[in-house]
């Protein structure tokens, strides 16, 4: 605990240094909490989303913080596991007063989280997608990420308008399982016809003999599902020349890097190019790289969402939010740098087919790809 | 399915054999020297890997060096478990299950150690003989995975050989089996354990190094291989080093199979509940040699 | 007359390719106190092993009270009164010398599980039963001032007396009694000797193994085994008579 | 009264008067402590008495966790149901594994648990139409025996903590009673207790049942606490924490898993205030452990006594 709040005094410290206006001084901050995966089997995404949460609350306090006050994140790590994010929720509610919680990294974790933060009306800005039954009454739990429903119909509406009809899919027992779930029931409406459907466990680092069935199969294309480059390499090692169509998930700077020579002809539905980033994603992809001095993907953006759209909320409410108040403020459109958002549909997210971005991988180098999802 | 399917699958069954076979070997030579079942075998090569991958990209170093350091790097680091762990330990007649927990823990702390100070990537090495691959009747192979299977039978041929006609070797295995009787013969035993950890270590190291072209190499796959070098390791005997490179067949080629001709989610429960059959119908493995206690 | 106590017929048995025991038979009448010697390597600790199921034989047959045990687990012999000591005490070292004499009872007390949990009142009786009869058995063999000890940190000669205790608290109707003499004082030996005959006039028979030829006067008939056959049966002093027994342990 | 008994009542009371002082979060911590003294309880129970290893018991707290979610949420059962049947089904799956693995021992013996463990882990992720796989399943009414709702973390605390004293006291009669000596008996010379006519196969089969369904009740009560449940929760990882409570308290003595338990849920949450490097110390923590105190915390008074007196 010391330890925490000396680093919470120095990151304070940080922001008083860099804030630029007098006043952003005098006044109390207005302490958020986060909770994310930063060790763990999901420390790849929660390091990613925590850089871009910090990058957002730097650049909002050297604006000026929130009507003078400015901005304190407390980070807790939740070691990519729903128990220990419980107790981490309970220190940040009632020990640190948080007005609302950027995060978890993980569908099991939010879901733990969310019973408690609904309960107490403090907004939830979890990076995942809606997932089961009981989330759909969370009106105060926001999701960042696309519902899986939405990422299927992205990918099938990919490989439809681009003249594949037989479909091979390669996917794994976590993630991946979770999108073909849906993904199986949608072949008919898109016109897709799935030849093979191969899964591989999460944990494993080869997936030859799946990628062998795939193949075999002769599809146009192959669908990857997945968190990890395995079944991209595996794919490739048994020659498969199709194109491979993937989800965001693993559109990221590491995975491709994991890739190694696999990191060609692959297709992603995605969010964030930053080598060609959108309009509305330019002066995230600057002040990232300025901080940084590399290029985002998608959960930086995200994380860097979730701070900002909680910023705006309270430009509105003010810092002293009522019970409830926050979240209702938050409850409506936002436009962020992962795409247009709008908290107050079904999903809590408001995602829709339209904020993907294509993008094509050659060599290990993102391209934006002209195609646009309808 | 077709014959070419089958064939393709029973070629990558191969190439992972060889992976869970190193790791077994490596599993095998410290039992057979220390009577030591290590957990964290597959950090070994979590360790040899990642130091290859950071020799080469971070400092700039040629192959050679790299895949040198990274089998010092393994090799260090079973020393060290030796000299600050094992030893203290030993000196106090530690059970068994205290052992299990020690290399469990070292497992858990090598993988939060690689997370913490090399990052959350996960990293490829370029392949021996280049990247590409070469067709074997209609199916593909990794040029990498055929030197990752000569690289292992050599291995396996010279710890067969070190075992049997180097003295060092002789006496590391003397010491394991009693170690009064080779205390009184002039044998430290206590260094012999020492070897026989640096060994594992190196020979883990190795393994990362050749493993890294195929599987990208990153701070949680420690268990994973451990636990299919272990599978392995008991087809074989447990201190066996050659029945290791037999079970890593058996498990590996079973799994191939079990994709083809069964569910593919179903692979590891298929290594799995092979292993848990023989160690309660064979346990003495495939290879029948009495090598290990209990059971 | 009714049948032997425990029958060995034709045993053999091969460690890899070495006989061990080749076609030995001998039969222990009921009651008294039997011997077996023999030199070291001459198969005693095997036989021992045989009769009381830790090893099952390549061939021959075993019979307690004439019943064939053959097959019968190390429990399953124990229940049938068949009761063994070591060569090398095996007491169970981080427990009390207490609570090692009531271990002996095990197989006369019934609380199971269920009842040693919720503390029924039945199992407190029995408890309580075990525990005076612990106190008692340690008595007679003068351990009652080492109850508390862990058994583990007494001396080897203790630690034998444990193990006895323990056999005797078992109720044999056979005890075997491997090497009970090893590491024992002269006093001591004799006072094994005498809580030998002790036992043996309670009615259990015993055989016993051993290299002391000042114990094994206590037994009315030994049998001489020598590289894995019998050679002669008899008094102690007939065997020591017997050529064949001179020649094996002189002459070998 | 003996200076155990003593220290025994002084915590039962300790652990009564902490919700009133705690901060909630604590409280938050100290339910979860409580899951983990029950199920770790059933590890110790094996380790401390018989000297297995059991790298398992995450598979069976989810058998639990599992059979109340599914039981509760998806076929409408009362809660208390839904436990009972977890706990059964865990029994009876343990019995299945238990009659051959048992045979084995030593290193052979855990590595069969861990084996077990991870296809355990694996059938939960398969079986979506069960486990909800990777969504899980949400939505588990709290717990109520007989129209009382344990609704509140107070009402859980003292239910779980509760549960938990109740068990270890039935755990500690057992250890001291006629089958607890036998077990013991078994660590120190096995060859010796078959002689005595125990059957040792068939009292390993009884302890690593009773550890299985202690498992399955503390999953079924932290399934109704945290009102969902994933496959994340019932990992390899989460054994090795199960493992590790009466290995750091020292699994001889039956309440050492109340100091184990605090010991994994507290000291993690204080090692995080290191940042990231938290779960590489906690590794070192638990090496230097193992490697320096073989009796473990419960062990180190009596250890430092001695170098004292010495």
């Amino acid at each position: 605990m010391r330890i925490s709040r000396y680093f919470r005094a120095a990151t304070a410290a940080l922001a008083l240094l860099s804030a630029g206006p007098l006043s952003a001084q005098e006044k109390e901050s207005i302490r958020l909490g986060a909770i994310l995966s930063t060790t763990g089997g999901l420390a790849s995404l929660g390091l990613a989303e925590r850089d871009g949460v910090l990058l957002a609350q730097k650049v909002l306090n050297a604006r000026g913080g929130i009507k003078g006050h400015s901005i304190e994140i407390v980070v807790e790590d939740d070691s990519s596991n729903p128990d220990a994010a419980m107790s981490k929720i309970n220190t940040l509610i009632h020990s640190e007063n948080v007005k609302a919680v950027i995060g978890p990294t993980g569908i099991a974790q939010t879901v733990a989280v969310g019973a408690l933060t609904q309960r107490e009306e403090i907004p939830l800005l979890a990076f995942t997608g809606m997932g089961p039954a009981v989330e759909a009454s969370r009106t105060c739990v926001l999701h960042l990420t696309p519902a899986q429903g939405l990422n299927a119909r992205a990918l099938l509406s990919y490989v439809r308008d681009n003249g594949g009809k037989t479909v091979g899919v390669l996917h794994d027992s976590g993630y991946g399982q979770v999108i073909w779930g849906v993904m199986k029931d949608l072949g008919e409406e898109f016109g897709v016809t799935f030849t093979a459907v191969e899964k591989f466990e999460l944990s494993a680092a080869d997936a030859t003999a799946q990628a062998a069935k795939v193949k075999a199969s002769e599809p146009d294309m192959v669908i990857v599902l997945s968190s990890n480059a395995t079944g991209f390499r595996n794919l490739r090692q048994v020659g498969l020349t199709q194109p491979i169509v993937s989800v965001h998930g693993t559109a990221l700077y590491d995975v491709v890097r994991a890739m190694g020579d696999a990191s060609d002809n692959v297709v992603y539905a995605e969010f964030l190019i930053a080598e060609d980033p959108l309009p509305n994603q330019t002066e995230f992809v600057a002040e990232f790289q300025k901080e940084y001095g590399r290029l985002p993907k998608h959960f930086e953006a995200a994380g860097w969402d979730a701070v900002m759209a909680v910023a705006a909320a309270l430009e509105k409410t003010g810092p002293e939010p009522a019970g409830g108040a926050l979240c209702e403020a938050l409850r409506g459109p936002y436009p962020g740098a992962f795409g247009k958002y709008d908290f107050s549909a079904p999903d809590m997210g408001g995602l829709t087919l339209e904020a993907f971005s294509y993008s094509l991988l050659t060599k290990g180098a993102f391209s934006r790809l002209p195609y646009h999802a309808k | 399915m077709t014959m070419t399917l089958v064939w393709q699958s029973l070629l990558a069954g191969l190439a992972n054999s060889f992976i869970y076979a190193m790791v077994g070997i490596g599993i095998a030579v410290i039992y057979k020297g220390t009577r030591i079942v290590n957990a964290m075998q597959g950090d070994f090569a979590v360790i040899g890997g990642m130091t290859a991958v950071f020799a080469l990209s971070s400092w700039g170093l040629p192959y050679p060096v790299g895949f040198a350091l990274g089998i010092l790097a393994g090799t260090a680091t079973g020393w060290l478990i030796d000299r600050f762990c094992v030893r203290p330990m030993m000196r106090r007649n530690a059970e068994e299950d205290a052992f299990l927990l020690l290399t469990i823990g070292l497992a858990f702390t090598i993988g939060a150690a690689v997370l913490y100070f090399a990052g959350r990537d996960a990293h490829l090495l370029p392949g021996l003989g280049g990247s590409g691959s070469v067709q074997i009747f209609g199916a593909f192979m990794p040029v990498h995975a055929i030197w990752l299977i000569v690289i292992s039978l050599a291995v396996v041929f010279g710890l067969w050989a070190f075992y049997r006609w180097s003295i060092i070797g002789l006496s590391m295995i003397a010491a394991s089996i009693s170690a009064d009787g080779a205390e009184t013969n002039g044998i430290d035993v206590s260094r012999m354990r020492g070897y026989t950890f640096a060994l594992g270590g190196a020979i883990g190291a190795l393994a990362g190094i050749l493993v890294t072209p195929l599987i990208a190499v990153s701070y949680q796959m420690g268990l994973g291989i451990t636990l299919k070098g272990f599978a392995a390791a008991i087809l074989g005997g447990l201190a066996n080093p050659l029945g290791a490179v037999i079970g890593g067949l058996v498990i590996g080629v079973s799994e191939a199979m079990a994709v083809v001709g069964l569910s593919s989610g179903y692979k590891d429960v298929v290594a799995l509940g092979i292993m848990l059959i023989m160690m309660v119908l064979m346990p003495n493995g495939l290879l029948g040699h009495a090598g290990r206690k209990g059971g | 007359m009714s049948a032997p106590i425990l029958e060995l017929n034709s045993v053999a048995h091969a460690f890899g390719g070495l006989n061990v025991l080749r076609d030995v038979s001998f039969a222990v009448p009921r009651g008294g106190i039997a011997g077996l010697i023999g030199p070291n390597g001459s198969g005693k600790t095997t036989l021992f092993n045989i009769a009381s199921g830790y090893l099952v034989p390549n061939a021959g047959e075993i019979r307690l009270e004439g019943r064939a045990i053959t097959r019968d687990s190390v429990p399953a012999r124990s229940r049938a009164g068949l009761i063994r000591t070591f060569q090398t005490p095996k007491i169970f070292g981080h427990m009390t010398v207490a609570e090692n004499v009531a271990m002996g009872l095990y197989m006369k007390t019934r609380s199971g599980f269920a009842a040693t949990m919720f503390r029924g009142p039945a199992e407190r009786r029995e408890y309580r039963r075990i525990e005076a009869e612990a106190e008692a058995m340690m008595d007679r063999f003068g351990l009652l001032p080492l109850s508390k000890t862990r058994a583990g940190e007494l001396p080897a000669g203790q630690q034998r007396l444990v193990e006895i205790a323990r056999a005797r608290m078992a109720g044999p109707k056979l005890l075997l009694l491997d090497e009970p003499s090893s590491g024992l004082s002269h006093d001591e030996v004799q006072r094994l000797r005498r809580w030998i005959e002790e036992l043996a006039a309670e009615g259990i028979t015993i055989l016993l193994v051993s290299h002391d030829m000042g114990l094994m006067n206590v037994c009315q008939r030994v049998h001489a085994l020598y590289f894995g056959k019998i050679i002669a049966i008899g008094t102690m002093a007939d065997i020591q008579a017997d050529p064949a027994v001179r020649d094996a342990y002189l002459g070998g | 009264m003996s200076r155990l008994s003593l220290w025994i009542v002084l915590s039962v009371l300790a652990i009564c008067a902490l919700p009133f002082v705690l901060e909630r979060h604590s409280t938050e911590l100290m339910i979860f402590a409580a899951f983990y003294a029950i199920a770790g309880l059933g590890v110790g129970l094996l380790l401390g008495q018989c000297g297995i290893v059991n790298l398992a018991q995450a598979f069976f707290y989810g058998i639990g966790a599992y059979a109340s979610a599914y039981g509760t949420v998806v076929l409408g059962w009362t809660p208390a149901l839904g436990m009972l049947v977890g706990v059964g089904v865990a029994g009876l799956i343990a019995l299945a594994i238990g009659w051959p693995i048992l045979k084995l021992t030593g290193f052979f013996l855990a590595l069969a648990t861990l084996g077990i463990g991870i296809i355990g882990t694996i059938l939960f992720f398969e079986w979506d139409w069960l486990t909800g796989g990777t969504l899980g399943i949400g939505g588990l009414p709290p717990l109520s025996i007989a129209g009382f709702a344990f609704d509140t973390p107070d009402r859980f605390y003292f239910l779980a903590w509760g549960v938990a004293l109740g068990l270890l006291w039935l755990a500690h009669n057992l250890t001291n009673g006629r089958p607890g000596l036998a077990m013991r008996a078994v660590r120190d010379a096995a060859p010796a207790v078959e002689g005595l006519g125990v059957d040792i196969h068939g009292l390993r089969i009884k302890v690593f049942v009773i550890c299985a369904m202690l498992g399955a009740l503390a999953g079924s009560l932290f399934a109704h606490y945290v009102s969902y449940v994933s496959v994340e929760s019932f990992t390899v990882q989460r054994s090795i924490v199960f493992l590790l409570i009466p290995v750091i308290a020292g699994p001889r003595v039956v309440w050492g898993v109340v100091p184990g338990a605090l010991f994994v849920t507290l000291v993690p949450e204080w090692l995080t205030g290191f940042g990231d490097i938290h779960q590489m110390l906690f590794g070192l923590v638990l090496v230097v452990v193992v490697t320096l105190l073989p009796e473990g915390l419960t062990g180190l008074p009596a250890r430092l006594g001695r170098r004292v007196t010495r």
